[in-house]
């Protein structure tokens, strides 16, 4: 019986669905976690303490917000498109799932290698624009439909720049595996040769996942909540679960692609790479309590006239200095 | 344009300045029900019957009806008085007070010829129903007196 | 000024018969009766003449509704009161909302609480009042609302068309701060029309006022406008005082400046606060409370209340401030000098915050004349019209400080106008501090129950908002007899339908933010 | 439960429920995210409530959200007008079950200072469109008086207090 488990956890499905176990814990403990350190965070940037008085430091706070979520009503307004309001939350997981498969935690700890990596996440991240366009179509309401647009519209924008961003990347390394990429940043980080292509895919980063200054699609003061303006209990929570880690997944990617990824000295890989990103995940929260948000037309021009070009020009010498 | 450019990212590094200072700085927040903020003297509560200075067991109100009829919203509901024996005037044995219609201006402690009404400090009061916050002065401060 | 213009207004309109009224005792220059069908006239000298319309009322005497237009200019003050006397019984006067665009929204208030029907007026709907009312509140006698007049109770029907649709700003939204409404109808993002609906917070201070005493009256200034409590006490006992020629002692005049300007800095803080977080940014919010908070320490061990003061008394003040306040104040302006750094490095200088807020909300001087706009907005627009410097209360004349306005009349503007005043006031603060004098706080003989002569006054004071206004009629009776409250944020809001015509939503809610309003003192 | 046929397990599922019922208390009590819902002078001594001298988010309760439907808890800051009532009462039915009340200052308890005679736009305590769980009173109320609310709140869910009690001076 054991032993069958063992074969049967050896064997190619079963690191798939281990795999799958740990990315599905990750994804919940990342979120919990990340949701207190934004409160905090954002408490402290603002001279007060932030969550306290439930569990040590706060700690347990996001675990009770979660469990409130779960235990509250199961509301469906009642004039909304109910297969595609049932659904978009969550398809938004999809890619979020995916993603994880192929980030490389440790030199040995990924679900699967795949020589495709980055193509495999930057294809799947696109459901995430369908899913909240879903959301917003599906809510019938007029806030939630705007902020989807808005959202779409974004989304485009930027994955043209982050993918230019990426690319440079992939020609130095000769590779499109998250793995291999790593391993070729063994003497130096791709940020020193590629300052600007990590300072473009990291904009982008945060306009992807919705972040102030780029939080348009749920801006507050415009929208009430944008997207998810119509969504309560569990099915607000797994939104706002995929938000945080989509940002984790922004800041793994960086740290992959520019940050060595796992490499480091004295340190477990998988030490340094949590390490570097949470640090970029960091920075996102940091940046959030500090700006206020950029107007639509201004995200778009931003886009297509400053970021597009700025990151074409740095493909185009990337590969004529290769060249040579 | 390039000038320019430089010049708004500085401000945005700047900004991230600000709100990383700010992030090792000490919080300026005062935990509540932990710790307490020093109340101001001059606090405008809801109004209390001061006790006679001569005789603490005795109030200073005489139930003249002068606040009742100077309160602007009618909160003062009720003032009942009576005569005891060897004094001129009457003391008070009830005055209502609607707190839940009070503006905490203070025209019934100005507008009162005896002194006898003061703001209270009672400044965090909060309770199940309406009821709670309709309160007999006159009883309120023989509590007091017994606390 | 007063002189030339009553000779001219005699020459220029037939059968007017303009007079001139003491200043100190009435609070307007220049009084004028007219009829219906002069009045366009009369109003059209006013227009070309360069004067904004600063008030519109009606007061209702029984026999006769009294309607009151009052006229200014913004640099040199000269207010003439246009007084225009109708049949109770078939109430009907002629509309200026064609020359004033200010008229527009008077007329539909006068309109809903007195029955007065403006002939030419294009929208005679409801803007305050909720749908069961059945009579006109602020007629003397109960006048049941006619059954055609019912049909505009409902102020705004939203017709659908092709290609736009609708959204409800409010009553509950971020961005209104309150309980405004404002229904917008949209072109994808691009606002077509806007429309605001009041009246979410309608709480009857003007009919209140007729049925209190002068005294009772006091508490409710504060909760007109929370944020410049302060400046509303401080208008209305300056009304009351003029009206039974009480006077100050010096002292109190400087502490109410104080206090005053305290309570602006308060204010303007919390604006930004508000306005950076309509703007997306979150911890400017926080920062500005964090300062706000020592003000209200220091108002608080005076007054007795942190938001809602009722500190001014008729006569004087409530009680002495004492070294504490002074200590108090002393330490907060010293640490609100050292924060203007912090506050322009993270949101003044901040390139997204200019690029959306530059050339936005462009206001131009004509424009602001029209909708009588005052405050930082008027002074956005380069008109450097501050009351505290025109029109002097209190001991504003024997202090120094600059007026500062504005190039563009744009939202960027408004900001600079309001961290810029921060800066001024504190100016005031320490020079009020340094000369403050001794004395009593408060007049000698001021009588418990005031039986002011027959009559009317006006005062204005410079609240943070903008040109307050307060007409007082008295009976001789304890109470008044109708009081109007010309409150600056109802005026600075009926530009922003213009405003906002063909702009972005976040733009929208940007403009909206920047004309700081308080709801309840719009609805009153 | 009987009645419903659930007699078999009648012994065992009431238990189980408790306890998940208990738990679930807990966490909703210290989770209790406000709807944004200002109505007047009240709304900005709830503001400084959550701001940096007080600071709600301790109790994890410095969530506001715009959207009545991820709300738990309408706080009522200020004056209810005739015209605003049914906007309220809208309001408080889109929020999704278990959902919480909270009146504060006079005005939201029974109209405060602006009833008088000859009204007519005030609904006279905000209990007559809702129910109210926990009364602020005062005018406005200090964000103390605010956070006590809070803590009282906490109390009604739970059924017991966390928190020290801080007496006051009368």
């Amino acid at each position: 019986m054991v032993n069958d488990l063992l074969k049967l956890a050896g064997s190619d499905a079963g690191k798939m669905v281990i795999g799958l176990v740990g990315v599905l814990l990750f994804v919940v403990v990342n979120a919990l976690l990340l949701t207190w350190a934004e409160r905090k965070i954002a408490g402290h940037m603002q001279r007060r303490i932030g969550p306290k008085e439930v569990g040590p430091f706060g700690l347990i706070q996001p675990i009770a917000d979660a469990l409130k979520l779960l235990g509250k009503e199961i509301l469906t307004p009642a004039k909304v498109d109910k297969p595609l309001y049932y659904l978009a939350p969550t398809l938004i997981f999809v890619p979020v799932l995916v993603s994880f498969i192929v980030i490389p935690f440790d030199a040995s700890l990924q679900v699967a290698d795949i020589n495709v990596g980055i193509l495999v996440i930057l294809a799947f991240s696109s459901i995430t624009i369908l899913s909240i366009l879903m959301a917003g179509w599906g809510s019938e309401n007029k806030y939630s439909l705007i902020g989807a647009i808005r959202s779409v519209a974004q989304n485009i924008a930027y994955e043209i720049p982050m993918l230019l961003a990426l690319l440079p990347v992939v020609m130095l390394a000769n590779s499109l595996s998250l793995r291999e990429i790593v391993e070729k940043q063994q003497g130096l980080w791709f940020v020193v040769i590629q300052p600007l292509a990590f300072i473009i895919y990291f904009i982008a980063g945060v306009a992807e996942t919705n972040r102030t200054p780029f939080d348009l699609p749920e801006a507050e003061s415009e929208l009430v909540a944008g997207y998810h303006t119509e969504y309560s209990g569990m099915r607000f929570a797994l939104f706002f679960l995929a938000e945080y880690t989509n940002i984790f997944i922004v800041s793994a990617i960086a740290a992959t692609f520019f940050l060595g990824g796992y490499q480091g000295p004295v340190l477990p890989g998988i030490v340094w790479f949590l390490l570097k990103s949470y640090l970029l995940v960091f920075v996102i929260i940091w940046l959030r309590w500090t700006y206020p948000r950029v107007r639509f037309d201004q995200l778009l021009n931003f886009a297509w006239k400053g970021l597009i070009p700025l990151a074409f020009l740095n493909l185009l010498i990337t590969g004529g200095l290769l060249k040579i | 344009m390039i000038y320019g450019f430089i010049q708004g990212a500085a401000s945005l590094i700047a900004g991230l300045g600000v709100t990383i200072r700010a992030f090792f700085q000490p919080v300026v927040t005062c935990q509540y029900p932990r710790e307490v903020l020093t109340i101001s003297p001059r606090f405008r509560g809801h109004t209390k019957l001061l006790a006679d200075a001569e005789n603490p067991e005795k109030n200073k109100c005489t139930a003249c009806g002068i606040c009742v009829k100077g309160c602007p919203s009618g909160s003062i509901k009720k003032v009942e008085g009576e005569k005891r024996e060897g004094e001129k005037r009457k003391t008070a044995t009830e005055y209502l007070l609607d707190y839940t219609t009070c503006s905490q201006c203070g025209i019934c402690v100005e507008v009162c010829p005896f002194d006898a009404l003061g703001f209270s400090h009672d400044y965090n009061g909060a309770g199940y129903k309406r009821e709670d916050f309709h309160f007999d002065l006159v009883k309120q401060l023989k509590r007091s007196k017994v606390q | 000024m007063v002189n030339g213009l009553i000779e001219e207004i005699k020459a220029r309109v037939m059968g007017a018969e303009p007079v001139e009224v003491s200043y100190t005792e009435k609070g307007y220059h220049c009084a004028l009766e007219t009829s219906p069908d002069k009045l366009s006239g009369v109003v059209g000298f006013f227009d070309e003449k360069r004067f904004y319309l600063e008030c519109l009322l009606c007061t209702d005497y029984t026999d006769y509704l009294e309607l009151v237009y009052l006229f200014n200019t913004h640099l040199a003050p000269c207010r003439v009161k246009v007084a225009l006397k109708i049949d109770p019984e078939h109430p009907v006067a002629p509309s200026i909302a064609a020359q004033y665009a200010s008229a527009y929204w008077y007329e539909r208030e006068i309109h809903e609480f007195y029955g007065v029907l403006f002939t030419g007026h294009p929208n005679m709907a409801y803007l305050f009042l909720h749908n069961g009312i059945d009579h006109y509140p602020m007629r003397k006698t109960k006048v049941p609302v006619p059954s055609e007049d019912q049909a505009r109770l409902d102020s705004f029907k939203p017709g659908e068309e092709e290609d736009t649709f609708f959204i409800n700003l409010g009553p509950q939204h971020p961005s209104t701060h309150g309980v405004l409404r404002v229904v917008l109808k949209m072109d994808g993002e691009y606002i077509e029309r806007a429309e605001p609906v009041l009246g979410y917070l309608h709480r009857m201070h003007e009919k209140m006022a007729e049925n209190r005493t002068y005294q009772q009256f006091l508490p409710n200034t504060g909760r007109m406008d929370y944020l410049g409590a302060m400046s509303f006490n401080l208008g209305y006992v300056l009304a009351v005082e003029r009206l039974c020629a009480i006077p100050v002692p010096d002292r109190a005049k400087f502490v109410r400046i104080i206090a005053t300007e305290l309570n602006r800095i308060c204010s303007h803080l919390l604006w930004v606060g508000a306005y950076l977080a309509d703007l997306g940014a979150l911890t400017p919010f926080l920062f500005v409370f964090d300062d706000r908070e020592q003000i209200l320490d220091v108002l608080e061990g005076v007054a007795g209340s942190r938001l809602t003061y009722c500190y001014f008394r008729f006569g004087g003040l409530y009680n002495d401030v004492d070294d504490e306040f002074i200590a108090g104040t002393r330490a907060f302006v010293k640490r609100m000098w050292s924060r203007f750094s912090l506050y322009e490095k993270l949101v003044t200088g901040n390139v997204i915050f200019i690029n959306r807020t530059r050339g936005i909300g462009t206001i131009a001087k004509e424009q602001a004349r029209k909708y009588g706009v005052s405050g930082p907005v008027l002074r956005s627009a380069g008109i450097a019209c501050d009351l505290r410097k025109i029109e002097s209360y209190s001991a504003y004349d024997g202090l120094e400080f600059d007026i500062p306005v504005g190039g563009h009349g744009d939202v960027l503007d408004t900001y600079k106008i309001r961290i810029a005043e921060m800066e001024n006031s504190l100016r005031i603060i320490e020079q009020a501090l340094a000369k403050l004098p001794g004395g009593p706080f408060m007049a000698e003989k001021v009588p418990k129950k005031l039986k002011p002569p027959r009559g009317d006054v006006y005062q204005v004071v410079e609240t943070p908002r903008g040109e307050l206004g307060i007409y007082i009629v008295s009976d001789e009776s304890d109470g008044p007899f109708r009081m109007k409250w010309r409150v600056p944020s109802f005026s600075n809001l009926m530009i922003f339908p213009e405003l906002a015509q063909g702009v972005l939503l976040a733009d929208a809610v940007a403009i909206l933010g920047s004309l700081d309003l308080v709801i309840p003192e719009i609805d009153r | 439960m009987g009645e419903r046929g659930f007699h078999l397990e009648k012994e065992i599922i009431p238990v189980k429920f408790a306890l998940v019922e208990k738990v679930l208390d807990l966490a909703r009590a210290n989770s209790l995210w406000p709807v944004t819902f200002g109505l007047a002078c009240c709304a900005i001594e709830m503001m400084a409530a959550a701001m940096s001298r007080f600071d709600l988010d301790r109790f994890g309760a410095g969530v506001f959200r715009a959207s009545p439907r991820q709300g738990d808890l309408m706080i009522v800051t200020g004056t209810v007008t005739k015209k605003m009532a049914p906007v309220l009462t809208t309001l408080y039915e889109q929020m999704p079950s278990p959902k919480w009340v909270i009146a504060m200052g006079n005005c939201a308890i029974s109209g405060g200072p602006f009833v008088f005679e000859g009204q007519y736009n005030l609904v006279e305590g905000v209990d007559l469109l809702v129910p109210v769980d926990v009364y602020v009173p005062g005018c406005p109320p200090r964000p103390e008086a605010l956070l006590e609310g809070f803590l009282k709140l906490e109390e009604k869910i739970t059924g017991t207090r966390r928190f020290p009690r801080v007496e006051s001076a009368w």
